[in-house]
């Protein structure tokens, strides 16, 4: 049920906050970078691709994600947390201690920028669960972050995984990666996101990546399907807090990709789902298939313009709508995967990449680390004829 | 060739056929100026018949080998070389009535206005669309091609 | 290949159509004794009476006769024929060759022996334009006041028709109790003398004339009664027969008419015979006779036509119809309308002040049928007869002032309201 | 008192200039209203005879004939409206129940026209549907929450799962149930053609298979009603799928009846019945008194169709609703029909039709959130019925959460049908609600097929004239997508319960 609904009548001293109780419509820019062979690169690139974009932002969101930046805490899920005030935090940290041990509980390094101005209390958890990483212990971490930014008032998830964190806040992206001094970490997979909201505040909370478990989104676009893509995760327990279409696309790659174990490729089909048209025309097994998705997963189509990049601690991948109303340019080079929406973002950290294109609509762009069973190329899912 | 196909289990027997088939004689649409200010208006060339359920209106059925055309005498009833259709050249036609006596449809009927001749329904060639098909609210009538 | 049509009347006419319809080349050659080409004789009386204009005489112009490429002979009367030859003789000594040749001379008219015809002026049968012509200008310039019509038959009556129309006072003189005894029953008979009477004109039956007086031109009759009739025109209408003495030595099988086939061929090879010469099937009592009506011609013609060229055709047989309009009563008599119920027919009959319609059954099945003033939709009863519709479900309808095909059954009429209809020829 | 002479309820204005006596008018009415004064030469109407069906002036080549409503001028009342009036004394002299027909006629029902859809402006595009695919294909059936799917690798990915036999339509809009009885063969034929026409389906209602219809299964869902009348294992496998009816919108809680002389024989041999007894439909199923008796009957049916057909069952919308639905899809249906209380019937009680049930909107607003609630919303399908009367009512409709509509008197209005309400007296002049051969053959199927079937055409350009201004190209978004919606002049409480936001209220 939307808070706009019950809270405004309810309670005179309610401020709505734009994001959390309300969607705002936006547009924006977003980049991804990933060295397949697991090595990891400062920071500063990642800025440097988000920075030309600079034209796609207006200085009211961006965020980073980025991967293999705690190696030392791997084993543990570290939550990037965002507080209103210290009653937000106890009241989050008494709930987590009943069922976390926390390793490390520590403030967000950041550095004092001028356009940046500071409105949360940003911290760290590494927190043990305990137990071996099943999927049983993975619900139990996402009813968790569910439970946090649901019921504690002032205290939100920012990311949940391990090895891996987010960074987001309302500035240009420059000025939000100095203010987290990323140019200090380093990782093997980085994913940025610059935001264009057509509204005047931001939350930072609302600016992107977003995150459950290991999973990340940047997203640039609009889901016109919002509405029921929330109510098609209410029919398998989801409950989304905040009203952005991006924490919608995040919960569906963690119910489709996590949960069911399908492809980027299954997954992308049910997104971007193809036309009657070319499923009608298609061999008998995959008419069957995609019928069965589009009939079956109908409420989990991403319908609207979109580009995302959806990355984990395995891969990232880039998919845009099924009629590309939103830019998407993918280029390798060396055991280097970029996905961003312009291609100045990637020409800029990388001159002479070895190939540059443009992905057709609704088909994905996947890389995946080197090690492990995964296929070593990159993978560009062919379109049904 | 055409041929004015009655499909009798759609004819509601409203006789609306009729009605604009005297317009179509008269060679206007404006039903109202007719029947009030033409005098002596000419008989539908087609008939409704009813009994109980069944109606229908019947015409001309524009017979491949007809016989009005081999009992004429004068020549007077012909095949429009063109449209295909059975006319009758009312100025050679003496009213003999060997047409009305051969169709087995009967559907070929007498007029005399200062001259005895045979009149039929025409598919109204000169005027397009029959007036009859046209204006039949249930398609009951529909112009249909037949034969080569 | 050369196709000659001897006659040029409805058969002869209607033949070159069928030929023309296949076979645009070879010559066609149309022979005739006559001095017009392409009228209709049926229109005479009409002309006679001003009833229609010698330009509309022609039932088949000459420009149809041009548009079929068709040489004619006119004013040539054929004398003999050679079959082996395949030749033909002309009464002007010309012998004319053939390929394949139609006969279709008609009839001539009968005259039976009256004492004192030869070399009398007024005398005159009356079956062609010449005669037509011959009439006309006689009543013109003796300025004729009344005329004798020996024959009570259709063409007897409506020369006397046209002749009343001209303002002769006529009187008819038929043998028979009663006109029109061979086309229709006696109560038909009786309602159009009773029309014709009150016209002025005179009907005088079971007598006829025995003997014709004047000088040079007639001037009296006498009646085999022993009446005298004073008078200065004599038409004799009693009746015509086949035209065929001409062929007398040429071995075509010739009974009545010239006896032919479904195929309208004689009993010599390429050589065929159509219309009022010829005799075949009557439908209904399957008699060979000759049915000397239009339509019978026209279909004659069309199937000898279409068998000369090759096409496979046939003339299942034809019914004596006929319709006529006398003294403004219109009247229609189809099949055969004389049968009695003591034989073994069913009649029925509906009479009224203005109409009489009458219903001749065998079997369940319509044979005959007349109908006097109200003759509109005739043609369903002659549609009936002609298919042999067996009319057991709707026989107490036929005789209704409405009849049509809604009492008809449902299939018999979605054939003929959605389908072709065909009911004469196969 | 002496006996009332009720006032006409139309008046006919004939201009007696235009009237050229072709006695047209005289000769359509099938309620003898029109008739012809030869001595005087002109044609009079009987007023108290004309029911307002139109059909004269339909006809009537110059338009010189106005049918018009008596307005019955009575001293002016809020609380008493000449229908009142008229109401009390039609029973003062019967003394029976008041009987009218099609669907509740009063205002205060009406909800989709407080509902306002939304449109793209400048964040997202919105698509134009004459150049890009626009889709509003549905199945309908049981969907599975999970499906199982093998990825052997790249190019070899397969579905495991045996998905559940489906209801493909190619417009989300079917045809309601009227039974051949209520509505004439040729109003049913011509709904069937324009289903199979349009890639849906029609429902051929508590009357039996004609054997006309049977060509027509692939498009047809057969109804399973109390009096089980035409019922039989062909009958069952015959259609698409099964419905089986418990109650209906214009009725709810009350059965059907037939009358005797209706029973002709060919709906003699439809419904398997008798010649002229009455066909009466229990108001109960008298094998279903609880929610296991109707599961038994779902499966009783499964088996008889060996499983190869979608089972549903339809419901009107009552209070319960929510509850009853979500029962029915516990009990094995594979979609629930749910009519709202401006559902049409060819007969009902007045009081019933205008005072049991509640508006569709409502009822498929709470059914699917209820089944979403509860986490069972993919075991089946929702159609929903009851006053749907143009595209804009599917799709919202469909955005508030159902999967496809139904419509009734819409499809009948679009065969010819002028809502004078008098089906119940079978001489429905339009050929609709009648079996007088006479009247039947009135509606020529051909043009009847041809009319609903450009209605669903023009529902479909504009359903994806609307679906592209929202920038969505696929039905599945705009099914549950309330986000769409926006509420005028709708209380709070009624906003909560549509689960949808005020007009002017963002995202």
């Amino acid at each position: 049920m939307n808070r706009f609904n019950v809270d405004y009548y309810s309670a005179s001293s309610f401020i709505p906050i734009p994001d959390k109780d309300y969607r705002i419509s936006s547009a924006c820019g977003i980049s991804g970078i990933m060295n397949r062979s697991g090595r990891s690169f400062n920071g500063e690139m990642i800025m440097k691709s988000m920075e030309i974009m600079h034209e796609r932002g207006n200085g009211l969101g961006a965020g980073f994600a980025a991967y293999g930046i705690y190696p030392h805490l791997k084993g543990f899920y570290c939550f990037h947390m965002l507080y209103d005030d210290e009653f937000a935090k106890e009241e989050t940290e008494e709930f987590l201690k009943k069922k976390y041990r926390i390793i490390e509980s520590e403030p967000i390094p950041t550095r004092k920028n001028p356009r940046i101005k500071e409105v949360h209390i940003l911290w760290r958890y590494f927190l043990d669960a305990g137990f071996a990483e099943t999927s049983s212990e993975e619900d139990e971490v996402v009813s968790t972050v569910m439970f946090i930014n649901e019921k504690i008032k002032g205290a939100f998830v920012v990311s949940s995984g391990k090895n891996m964190g987010i960074f987001k806040g309302v500035g240009y992206p420059e000025d939000i990666g100095d203010f987290y001094r990323l140019d200090e970490y380093s990782g093997y997979i980085w994913t940025a996101h610059n935001r264009f909201p057509t509204n005047t505040s931001g939350w930072w909370g609302g600016a992107h990546p977003f995150g459950i478990l290991n999973w990340s989104v940047v997203h640039n676009g609009e889901i016109s399907s919002y509405g029921i893509n929330r109510r098609f995760l209410e029919n398998y327990g989801y409950k989304c807090t905040l009203s952005t279409d991006t924490e919608v696309i995040a919960y569906l790659v963690d119910l489709f990709m996590r949960k069911m174990k399908y492809s980027h490729r299954v997954t992308s089909k049910i997104f971007a789902a193809p036309f009657w048209s070319e499923i009608d025309n298609a061999p008998e097994n995959e008419k069957n298939l995609y019928t069965a998705l589009r009939m079956n997963y109908g409420g989990a189509l991403l319908n609207g313009p979109f580009a995302i990049i959806v990355a984990n601690n395995q891969m990232m991948m880039g998919l845009s709508d099924r009629i590309k109303l939103r830019p998407l340019v993918a280029a390798t080079k060396d055991d280097f995967l970029f996905i961003a929406s312009e291609e100045a973002a990637i020409r800029v950290v990388c001159k002479d990449p070895q190939k540059i294109w443009s992905p057709k609509a609704g088909e994905p762009i996947a890389g995946f680390l080197y090690s492990g069973n995964r296929e070593e190329k990159i993978t560009e899912t062919v379109a049904l004829r | 060739m055409k041929r004015i196909l009655v499909r009798e289990e759609y004819c509601i027997g409203c006789k609306l056929c009729e009605i604009n088939c005297v317009a179509a004689q008269v060679g206007s649409s404006n039903l109202i100026k007719i029947y009030r200010y033409v005098p002596e208006l000419p008989e539908p060339n087609l008939i409704v018949e009813e009994d109980e359920y069944t109606t229908f209106a019947i015409q001309c059925r524009n017979c491949d080998d007809p016989m009005c055309l081999k009992a004429c005498i004068t020549g007077a009833m012909h095949r429009d070389s063109f449209t295909g259709a059975i006319r009758v050249d009312k100025e050679r036609c003496v009213g003999c009535w060997m047409c009305v006596m051969a169709c087995p449809i009967g559907v070929i009927k007498r007029t005399n206005d200062g001259k005895k001749a045979a009149s039929k329904c025409e598919l109204c060639v000169d005027r397009g669309t029959p007036a009859c098909v046209e204006n039949c609210p249930n398609e009951a009538l529909v112009l249909i091609e037949v034969g080569e | 290949m050369r196709y000659v049509i001897v006659g040029s009347g409805p058969a002869g006419l209607s033949a070159i159509e069928s030929i023309r319809e296949v076979d645009r080349d070879n010559e066609v050659l149309l022979v005739t004794a006559e001095k017009y080409v392409g009228y209709s004789k049926p229109l005479i009386t009409y002309l006679l009476g001003k009833m229609t204009e010698k330009s509309k005489m022609f039932y088949r112009t000459e420009e149809f006769l041009k548009e079929n490429d068709v040489s004619i002979l006119p004013e040539t009367k054929i004398t003999g024929l050679a079959t082996e030859d395949k030749l033909l003789f002309a009464e002007n000594g010309e012998k004319i060759e053939y390929d394949k040749l139609l006969i279709a001379t008609g009839g001539r008219p009968f005259i039976s022996e009256i004492e004192g015809l030869k070399g009398q002026d007024g005398i005159f049968t009356f079956t062609t334009w010449e005669d037509e012509e011959k009439v006309e200008n006689y009543i013109k310039e003796n300025k004729i006041e009344d005329a004798i019509v020996l024959g009570g038959g259709l063409i007897g009556l409506k020369t006397t028709e046209a002749l009343m129309k001209l303002g002769l006072k006529v009187t008819i003189i038929e043998l028979s109790d009663r006109i029109l005894s061979v086309t229709f029953d006696r109560k038909a008979s009786e309602i159009i003398t009773r029309a014709l009477k009150k016209e002025g004109c005179e009907v005088i039956t079971g007598d006829t004339v025995v003997r014709v007086k004047g000088k040079k031109r007639i001037s009296k009759i006498t009646l085999k009664s022993g009446k005298e009739i004073n008078t200065q025109l004599l038409i004799i209408a009693i009746g015509v027969k086949p035209n065929v003495e001409f062929l007398e030595d040429s071995g075509i099988d010739i009974n009545r008419g010239i006896v032919v086939n479904e195929k309208m061929e004689t009993s010599v090879n390429d050589v065929y015979a159509a219309g009022d010469c010829t005799e075949f099937l009557d439908l209904i009592d399957g008699q060979r006779k000759t049915i000397a009506i239009w339509p019978v011609a026209v279909s004659q013609g069309k199937v000898a036509g279409y068998n000369m060229v090759g096409k496979d055709s046939k003339y299942p047989g034809g019914i004596p119809m006929n319709s006529v309009e006398l003294a403004g009563v219109p009247t229609v008599s189809v099949g055969h309308t004389n049968l009695i119920e003591e034989n073994g027919f069913e009649v029925l009959t509906f009479e009224n002040k203005d109409t009489y319609k009458k219903i001749v059954l065998k079997d369940n099945k319509i044979v005959g049928a007349i109908l006097v003033n109200n003759i509109d939709r005739a043609g369903i009863y002659t549609g009936l007869i002609l298919q042999r519709i067996d009319v057991s479900s709707f026989k107490n309808k036929l005789l209704d002032e409405n009849f049509g095909f809604v009492y008809l059954p449902r299939e018999f009429r979605k054939m003929m309201l959605e389908g072709d209809v065909k009911v004469w020829l196969e | 008192m002496a006996k009332t002479r009720t006032p006409p309820e139309f008046i006919l204005e004939r201009d007696d200039y235009k009237c050229i006596r072709c006695l047209v008018c005289v000769r359509v009415c099938s309620y003898g209203a029109n008739f012809y004064d030869e001595k005087e030469n002109r044609v009079y109407t009987e007023n108290s005879k004309c029911v307002g069906c139109h059909f004269c002036e339909a006809v009537c080549p110059t338009e010189a004939i106005t049918v018009k409503r008596n307005k019955f001028d009575i001293k002016p009342s809020a609380h008493w409206t000449s229908e009142e009036l008229f109401d009390v004394i039609k029973q003062a002299e019967t003394g029976g129940i008041l009987l009218t027909s099609m669907g509740n006629d009063k205002p205060q029902f009406n909800y989709f026209d407080r509902l306002v859809l939304n449109a793209s402006q400048v964040t997202n595009p919105s698509i134009d549907p004459l150049r890009e695919p626009m889709e509003i294909r549905t199945y309908l059936g049981k969907k599975d929450a999970y499906l199982e799917i093998f990825e052997e690798n790249e190019s070899q990915v397969i579905l495991k799962t045996e998905v559940s036999q489906q209801l493909k339509l190619e417009i989300p809009v079917m045809f309601s149930a009227m039974s051949y009885g209520s509505i004439s063969l040729n109003a049913i034929k011509s709904l069937a053609r324009a289903a199979e026409t349009m890639g849906t389906f029609f429902n051929t209602g508590e009357g039996g298979l004609h054997k006309d219809l049977k060509r027509f299964g692939k498009n047809m869902i057969v109804q399973c009603a109390s009096g089980r009348f035409g019922v039989d294992i062909d009958y069952l496998n015959s259609g698409a799928a099964v419905e089986i009816k418990i109650g209906q919108g214009a009725k709810p809680g009350i059965g059907g009846h037939l009358p005797g002389e209706k029973v002709t024989e060919a709906i003699s041999e439809t419904r398997m019945i008798p010649v002229g007894t009455d066909a009466i439909s229990p108001a109960p199923h008298h094998d279903i008194y609880s929610i296991e008796d109707l599961r038994q009957l779902i499966f009783a049916i499964k088996e008889a169709t060996r499983y190869k057909k979608p089972v549903g069952v339809k419901i009107a919308a009552v209070h319960n609703v929510a509850a009853i639905a979500s029962g029915i899809v516990r009990a094995g249906a594979d979609f629930v029909t749910i009519d709202g209380i401006r559902g049409g019937t060819g007969a009902t009680p007045k009081i019933t039709r205008d005072h049991v049930g509640i508006p569709i909107e409502f009822a498929i607003a709470v059914v699917d959130q209820r089944l979403r609630e509860e986490g069972i919303r993919h075991m089946a399908s929702v159609v929903v019925a009851g006053g749907i009367r143009k595209s804009a009512d599917v799709v919202k409709a469909i955005a508030l959460g159902a999967d496809a509509v139904y419509i009734g008197t819409t499809a009948l209005v679009s065969l010819g049908c002028h809502l004078c309400q008098r089906c119940y007296l079978g001489k429905c002049n339009w050929g609709i609600a009648t079996q007088d051969p006479k009247l039947v053959k009135r509606l020529n199927p051909e043009i009847g097929a041809r009319r609903a079937s450009n209605l669903l055409k023009a529902w479909t350009l504009e359903i994806k004239e609307i679906l592209g201004g929202m920038g969505i190209n696929a039905i599945e978004s705009l099914r549950g997508n309330r986000e769409v919606l926006r509420g005028v002049g709708l209380n709070e409480r009624e906003l909560q319960i549509l689960g949808i936001k005020a007009a002017g209220e963002a995202w």
